[in-house]
């Protein structure tokens, strides 16, 4: 990495026009994973069976190109780091326009990318860990029916996430948004007869659809204000959402300014499972292991963090908004993780753990350390993605069990997953010198300066986690060897007798522990490699929106510049050493407690049975939303369509007094239609008497 | 006829015509027998061709006449079809009262 | 005046209401006493209140009061085929009527087709439709001839109506100008004087195709006199208009005739039916041939004896749907 | 060129009485030619789709006149501006596929079928079509009669009250709107000294009204459009009329003939009443949120799936008139794109239940399900058109209701955020009961009514056809609407004019009182208070 930085830094440092030309590129990011999904369905439409293999290679080369792209794209941007500071445009054409360019209402979403360092480590992130998963995928979907389905959608879903990425302006990042969401709606629901995974599938979009409800209104209330949704124009050089701009404009207008950030956060909590939108999340496991890593893991769920990284300067218009996002992230961080303690499930606790992470993520955005959010959104990126694949190896192995209580000791039947796992978990319970230790101290540092209490929380959290992280690790691979098949392929019941997995546990094949391996490397190395020798992550959120120069954050602590970095260090080395301490005394604490010992646990976990079952049932959020939210909407909605649309609307207003009134007035009047063809000529007669009286007394008078 | 009738004389004519016409009314609604109600219609035609030969006169054009003839024709199309009717009608319920036809009761 | 004619149209509603067929026993003979005084002293009442040289013919009254006292029978007689009979003196006497106007043709086309061909038919009819009579019941008529329906409502309208009618008749036209000035003529002294309607059509065009003539004017009549002058071939019409407008027209002999009206009735008819009310034929040819074959449609129809009248089968209104969702229900495959 | 017009209205409407000739016993040559009818139809529209001027697309073209009744002003009189050429394009494009699509459905009396078809075609065309108001009337009405068949003898087992239903709310409504637009018509001719429905003229004629004036003509045609569209709460017509109505009908109804309301609307109510439309337009608005989550929250209990894709389309129009209320140049132009996008997604929508109905004669939720499995095909396009239909963003659906709620969130000085976010609860409900459908019906576990377990086939070549065509044009229109915006942008600002400028007096008029008040207050603070 360094010499390849530097040497990209000589060549084309600082011409934004030569940035410009390399980054042209980008636009082929997208194309090339829509190509192969596309591919992918028709072949679905062929008869031949055989040829539907084919839809994993051309998906992983698809996703490979992408990714060598997306290297492209990076050092070209790496090039250029100290050069223009903020991102440039690549215009591919124009989506929605409405109005007279130069008006007030004009209004311009253009499918547009916006190359910055933020999106440039992004891309990696998605194309990279997408590249592997779908590697794995190959591997581990190998027997499952609907093979180039997942593949289709595995493409969907690069194509809506590297558009959310990539793109310019506020309304593209929602197409983006909602397209992972799609994806992630149609990927949990791989196995859909089963009912789980459909309702899963359904929570899923449907809590998402919350958050990216408050998103709309921010993007039109940012449009409203600012008449602009365009991130150049916005937060460019000479963007217009600045505090000095915001200070010209009127009196509605500035308060309208600090409600965007909240309208916007709202998308962000949904799509990266924050309180109160974190339910779907845990529930979203029912997918594919692969998917559970890429998706609901490594890229995903990061995209919220990234939203609030990129609209750093719309957030920093009101502070309180960043508050907001930090306690939110704190909270969630210590909730789920006080959660993923007591259940069972492995994916549920990976995905607890992932909620917990992001909390973390969030709690860096909202100090406004930035560097540490995306630095750890890299990092945990590898982790995650590698403790689920392995995850999914176990599951694989056994048939689709998944829970802790029936497996026990698999280390010395699966070795390799064992390994590659336990490298996945020191990152994650941020042992010293693994990445995660470093990724995580950074925000934790930021956090005590800001705001101490969210930063003790953190730290709270961070022993939490490296506690459960060893309870499922101990549990699953050591003490006495003893295990229950699952029944189930993945998530299909099975259909048949399946032919691989009726030996018991079992290594994986290399093609799906190589893509491990490198996982695994990357969850080691990566964070020294970027923190401690290159300063890489810096360096690309220094040339984006994201960036927080230092002088702000010293000037909001009001100290000086040179006060605010020492502090800075000092908290730094203060929260390597009780964090990293901390973790390894939490290993420790779980080796006795789910390795040596665990008779005593049980007994333990029996004594505060209350408070593990509260936490095994997710404090009861789910049920608690239920009865709030989904029953009383229901009972609404069939209230409105049985007592107002069909009783009342209908049967009372259109059929009774529309109907109903003129029928009555009919029959009060039918006796005098008596049927009788005289009676008709009476009443002619009649008639005919009284036009002619008026005529006679009337109008000759 | 080259002579005219006065207005007095002629509203002698249009009274007939009217008596003629108010009778036939009369019978038309007060009688039940179907056969008797279409004779009363056409004794009400009777009226107004007594008064349209007397306007003719009185004018000293042949217009009313003219219309008597169509009023003759109308007379005749309406008795081929509404005697078919009665007979019908009579055939199908074995009377000729109009009262046993009162479906548009209502 | 007036209040005579309401006063014989309350009397003569009464009268005509005991005439009226009822089923318990009525003073008819009364009502026949009563309506024939009132209709006999509203025409000696009329007679006597109009000038001589206005009055009309004396015929007028002998048809006239036939005529109304036929009609009072017919629609109080409780048998149909006297009902008929009588109405064949109604348009005897109407006959009369037209005879007593100049208008010959229509009094005996009116006796031929009217006594003569449709009356006869309703008499076939009344056979036709006549129910074999229980032995014992010969003379006793069903009841639906024998019992008027609501004959106070009938009578009490059409009297009223007949007094709004003699209101308006006697109070002198119907637009409220003064009656047309009528020239009376003596055939034995010309001139010869025409009122503008009385002049044939073809004169009042040639008028007015000439343009010396406005259509307008012409419509109205305003002033519009015509006038013979001279005698034999050298005869023209004088027309005069306005305040100075006048012309000549040669005055051939067919015109001369016609306007002298020596020409027949029937031809005068024929000519106004044939040259201004060709459509009209028309129309009345179609329709007479579309009363014939409905007619014979009619004949030609199989009729079934209804046993009983039933109640008809009205509901085609659906009554409210109900609450559940039937329509989600099965239909029959294919 | 210049009788092009009448010649696309009239060519369906004729060869569908032609169609009427046919034997009964030659059912498929009805079909045929009614496929092709339908075709020529939309390849005529094509063509005029060319011809057309885009350098002027608010000016009327292909403009044709003919006299009708010279003495009250009456003229068979048509021209298009662009909006009007996309919805007939909308028109022209669903029909061969309503035509195709229910090749299959109709079981007896086809060439009557299809007759009324053609002959709908031609009323609607005519709507879009018509620039007198006596032809546009026509023709408004004229569509009741062959929907009226159309449900009434093809439809389900309650066709013949929902028919009924249908006709006597949609003719109640339209006749208030004839009789305020035949006084605007008197107005007019006495105020010119001559009759004339000539709707250009007319809407000068409606600008010279007082305001109280302007309220009743709104209230007028708002009785008649609003009904069509329809608006909560005179909208229970429509979810009966359309669980009832055959696929076909079901498709155009939803596709085309509730855009005649709005159509409507946006003809008339716009250029004509600004006055009483800043005033109004909150009240209206309201009436359309309400219609949006109350008919949202119905569909989330509905058991029948037709019926909730038609309580959705209660749901979909009333962000349509949210956005059409707006009165601003986004709002309107959602609005537009909302109606060709909503018969889009809609049509295909209630296409594909059909194509289910067909199969296995029932639309109930709970004796369908999981129909993924063994019907990929289906399942795929249900999805899509789901998808679509919620307004996923890249698909069609998307760019009208983001338009739409952007237009009110703009509009501060007649709607403002607040209509806009308590409408956008629509996106959340929208999601939640379409995913309910699709968790219900498209997935799950397998289940089909019983007797038909054996003969689940997928969708054949000629059902793919029928939706092809629609999934690539809610792509198409999805990804890239800039175009049609841009035509459609001239029409809008010349409709929105007057309420533009009306909306800008009033402002000023708010101002200038403000500052009289400031004047006051620091003369004689007292005369403030009154």
């Amino acid at each position: 990495m360094l010499t390849l930085a530097e040497t990209v830094h000589h060549t084309t440092a600082g011409d934004p026009a030569a940035l410009q030309g390399a980054v042209q590129i980008a636009k082929w990011i997208p194309v090339l994973p829509l190509v192969s999904m596309l591919v992918c369905g028709l072949l679905g439409c062929l008869p031949n069976k055989s040829l539907r293999k084919a839809a994993a290679p051309i998906t992983i080369l698809a996703i490979a190109g992408a990714f060598g792209i997306s290297v492209k794209v990076l050092m070209a941007v790496m090039g250029d780091l100290h050069g223009a500071g903020a991102g440039v445009v690549v215009h591919a054409f124009d989506w929605i326009h409405v109005g007279a360019p130069g008006t007030d209402s004009f209004f311009a979403a253009n499918f547009g990318f916006y190359i910055d360092g933020l999106t440039s480590v992004m891309l990696l992130t998605v194309t990279g860990v997408g590249t592997l998963i779908a590697v794995y995928a190959s591997g581990y979907m190998a027997g499952d029916t609907g093979y180039f389905r997942f593949f289709a959608y595995i493409s969907l879903f690069i194509v809506a996430m590297t558009l959310l990425v990539l793109a310019d302006n506020l309304v593209l990042l929602y197409l983006g948004w909602e397209g992972v969401g799609l994806a992630s709606y149609l990927l949990i629901g791989f196995y859909y007869r089963k009912p789980s995974a459909v309702a899963a599938a359904k929570k899923a979009f449907i809590v998402n659809r919350v958050g990216d409800f408050g998103f709309a209104l921010g993007i039109m209330m940012t449009f409203l204000v600012f008449g602009q949704i365009g991130y150049d124009a916005l937060m460019g050089s000479g963007g217009v959402a600045t505090a000095e701009h915001v200070a010209t404009l009127g009196g509605w207008q500035q308060s309208a300014v600090m409600i965007i950030p909240f309208l916007l956060m709202l998308g962000a909590f949904g799509k990266s499972a924050q309180l109160p939108l974190h339910v779907w999340l845990p529930d979203a496991m029912e997918g594919p292991t692969p998917v559970s890593a890429l998706i609901h893991a490594a890229t995903m769920v990061t995209a919220g963090v990234y939203m609030v990284c990129r609209l750093m300067p719309i957030f920093q218009l009101n502070p309180a908004s960043l508050y907001t996002v930090a306690i939110i992230g704190g909270c969630t961080a210590v909730f789920a993780a006080t959660i993923a303690l007591c259940q069972y499930d492995i994916k549920r606790i990976w995905a607890y753990s992932t909620c917990s992470q992001l909390g973390y993520m969030f709690l860096g955005a909202g100090v406004m350390g930035t560097t540490g959010a995306v630095f750890h959104l890299f990092i945990h990126a590898f982790f995650k993605a590698l403790l689920f694949l392995t995850a999914g190896s176990v599951m694989h192995a056994l048939a689709g069990q998944l829970d802790l209580r029936k497996m026990s000791g698999l280390f010395k039947k699966m070795p390799i997953t064992a390994v590659l796992m336990l490298i996945g978990c020191l990152a994650l319970a941020g042992v010293p010198f693994t990445s995660g230790f470093f990724s995580k101290d950074m925000i934790i540092t930021e956090a005590l300066i800001k705001h101490p209490w969210l930063g003790w929380m953190a730290i709270g959290t961070a022993l939490l986690t490296a506690f459960y992280t060893f309870r499922l690790w101990f549990r699953v691979f050591m003490g006495p060897t003893e295990y229950e098949m699952g029944t189930e392929h993945h998530g299909y019941e099975m259909d048949h007798e399946p032919d691989d997995h009726h030996h018991g546990p079992h290594e994986m094949p290399w093609l799906m522990n190589a893509p491990l391996v490198i996982l695994a490397v990357g969850a080691l190395v990566l964070g020294w490699l970027c923190y401690k020798n290159t300063d890489f992550i810096k360096d690309m959120i220094h040339g984006s929106t994201a960036y927080v120069k230092h002088e702000t954050m010293a000037k909001e602590l009001g100290m000086s510049l040179e006060e605010y970095e020492k502090l800075e260090h000092d908290k730094h080395a203060f929260v390597s050493l009780v964090s990293g301490g901390g973790a390894i005394v939490m290993i420790a604490l779980a080796a006795f407690f789910f390795w040596f010992n665990r008779g005593i646990t049980a007994s333990i976990a029996g004594m505060f049975k209350p408070i593990v079952t509260f936490l095994n049932r997710k404090w009861y959020i789910d049920e608690l939303y239920h009865a709030v939210i989904v029953t009383p909407l229901r009972a609404i909605g069939w209230t409105c369509y049985l007592l107002f649309d069909r009783f009342l609307l209908d049967g009372v207003v259109y059929d009774g007094l529309f109907q109903y009134v003129p029928k009555l007035v009919g029959e009060a009047q039918a006796p005098t239609q008596r049927g009788k063809l005289q009676g008709f000529a009476l009443t002619m007669g009649l008639g005919l008497l009284v036009v002619i009286a008026i005529i006679a007394f009337n109008v000759l008078s | 006829m080259n002579e005219t009738i006065s207005q007095v004389a002629l509203n002698h004519y249009l009274l007939a015509g009217a008596l003629l016409f108010a009778l036939g009314l009369i019978g038309f609604v007060a009688r039940r027998n179907l056969i008797v109600i279409f004779l009363c219609t056409e004794m009400m035609f009777q009226g107004i061709v007594v008064s349209m030969v007397a306007f003719s006169r009185y004018h000293m054009n042949f217009d009313g006449q003219v219309f008597v003839i169509f009023v003759l024709t109308i007379a005749a199309a309406e008795a081929a079809m509404a005697l078919g009717l009665v007979v019908l009608l009579f055939r199908r319920k074995q009377t000729l009262d109009a009262d046993a036809w009162s479906s548009m009761k209502g | 005046m007036e209040i005579a004619f309401y006063i014989a149209s309350v009397i003569g509603a009464i009268a005509v209401y005991l005439m009226m067929p009822a089923s318990g026993p009525k003073p008819k003979k009364l009502g026949a006493l009563l309506g024939l005084a009132t209709g006999g002293g509203l025409f000696a009442y009329l007679l006597s209140q109009t000038p001589a040289d206005v009055r009309p013919d004396l015929y007028f009254y002998v048809f006239a009061l036939l005529a109304v006292g036929s009609a009072l029978r017919v629609i109080t007689h409780p048998r149909p085929v006297y009902s008929a009979l009588y109405f064949v003196m109604v348009v005897l006497a109407s006959s009369g009527l037209f005879l007593v106007l100049e208008a010959e043709f229509m009094a005996f086309a009116m006796i031929i087709i009217y006594a003569g061909a449709i009356l006869v038919t309703y008499l076939f009819v009344i056979m036709l439709a006549t129910l074999p009579q229980a032995e014992g019941e010969e003379e006793q008529a069903p009841e639906y001839d024998r019992v008027a329906r609501e004959p106070l409502g009938a009578v009490a309208v059409g009297f009223a109506l007949l007094a709004v009618l003699c209101h308006v008749i006697f109070s002198g036209g119907l637009n409220g100008q003064t009656p047309k000035e009528v020239v009376k003529t003596n055939p034995a002294s010309p001139p010869i004087v025409f009122a503008v309607e009385t002049v044939p059509g073809r004169i009042i065009d040639t008028l007015v195709e000439r343009e010396l003539l406005t259509a307008e004017a012409a419509a109205d009549g305003a002033g519009l006199k015509m006038r013979v002058e001279g005698e034999g071939e050298s005869a023209i019409i004088k027309a005069t208009w306005g305040e100075s407008g006048a012309a000549l027209i040669a005055l051939t002999p067919e015109l001369k005739e016609t306007l002298e009206g020596k020409i027949g009735n029937i031809d005068r008819v024929g000519s106004a039916l044939f040259e201004g009310h060709t459509l009209g034929i028309e129309l009345a040819g179609i329709i007479l041939l579309l009363s014939m074959v409905g007619a014979v449609v009619i004949g030609r129809k199989t009729v079934y004896t209804e046993p009983e009248s039933r109640e008809p089968d009205l509901e085609y209104m659906h009554k409210d749907e109900p609450l559940s969702d039937v329509s989600v229900g099965e239909q029959p495959a294919g | 060129m210049k009788t092009l017009l009448p010649i696309l209205v009239l060519l369906p409407v004729v060869c569908g009485f032609g169609l009427a000739l046919l034997p009964a016993s030659r059912a498929s040559l009805a079909k045929g030619l009614a496929l092709l009818v339908s075709l020529a139809v939309f390849a005529l529209s094509l063509a005029m789709c060319f011809r057309f001027d885009f350098a002027e697309p608010e000016v009327m073209q292909f403009f044709y006149v003919q006299n009708w009744l010279p003495q009250f002003g009456v003229a068979f009189s048509f021209g298009i501006d662009s909006i009007s050429l996309w919805l007939i394009m909308l028109t022209t494009f669903l029909m061969p596929i309503t035509v195709l699509g229910s090749f299959s459905a109709v079981k007896e009396r086809h060439k009557e079928f299809f007759m009324w078809l053609l002959v709908l075609e031609g009323a609607m065309l005519g709507v879009f079509a018509a620039r007198d108001l006596i032809l546009f009337y026509t023709f408004f009405e004229l569509t009741l009669i062959p929907m009226y068949f159309l449900i009434g003898i093809y439809g389900s087992t309650q066709k013949l009250w929902a028919s009924k239903k249908f006709f006597i709310f949609t003719l109640t409504g339209s006749l208030l709107t004839f009789a305020g637009l035949m006084w605007l018509a008197w107005i007019g001719s006495t105020k010119l000294g001559y009759w004339t429905f000539e709707i250009g003229q007319l809407t000068e004629v409606a600008l010279s009204l007082s305001a109280s004036q302007q309220a009743w003509l709104l209230g007028a045609l708002m009785a008649g459009f609003a009904v069509k569209v329809p608006l909560f709460p005179v909208h229970t017509w429509l979810p009966l009329a359309h669980t009832e109505a055959p696929t076909a009908g079901s498709v155009i109804l939803a596709g085309v003939l509730l855009k005649l309301g709005t159509y409507g609307l946006l003809r008339f109510a716009l250029p004509m009443t600004p006055e009483a439309l800043v005033t109004f337009a909150p009240l209206i608005a309201v009436l359309a949120i309400i219609g949006i989550i109350y008919t949202a929250l119905i569909c989330w209990v509905q058991q029948d799936v037709k019926k909730l894709v038609a309580y959705s389309s209660v749901s979909h129009l009333g962000f349509c008139v949210l956005g059409m209320f707006a009165l601003n140049l986004a709002g309107v132009t959602g609005s537009v794109l909302y109606m060709i996008n909503h018969g889009l997604s809609t049509g295909a929508l209630f296409l594909c239940i059909g194509m289910i109905y067909e199969r296995y004669h029932t639309r109930d939720m709970d004796e369908l399900g999981g129909l993924g499995k063994k019907m990929p095909v289906w399942a795929t396009f249900m999805v899509f058109f789901c998808m679509a239909s919620v307004g996923l963003p890249g698909l069609n659906g998307f760019v009208g209701e983001f338009l739409t709620l952007l237009g009110a969130f703009i509009a501060q000085d007649v709607l403002g955020p607040w209509y806009a976010g308590v409408a956008a609860i629509g996106l959340i409900l929208g999601a939640i009961y379409v995913l309910y459908m699709v968790g219900r019906v498209v997935v799950g576990p397998f289940k089909v009514p019983k007797k038909y377990e054996d003969h689940v086939t997928d969708l054949n070549a000629r059902e793919i056809a029928v939706l092809t065509p629609i999934a690539i044009a809610c792509v198409v229109l999805g990804v890239w609407p800039t175009p049609m915006i841009r035509t459609m942008e001239a029409p809008i600002n010349g409709l929105t004019a007057a309420v533009q400028h009306e909306i800008a007096e009033r402002k000023a008029d708010a101002e200038t009182t403000e500052l009289t008040l400031v004047i006051d207050a620091d003369v004689t603070p007292t005369e403030v208070v009154r």
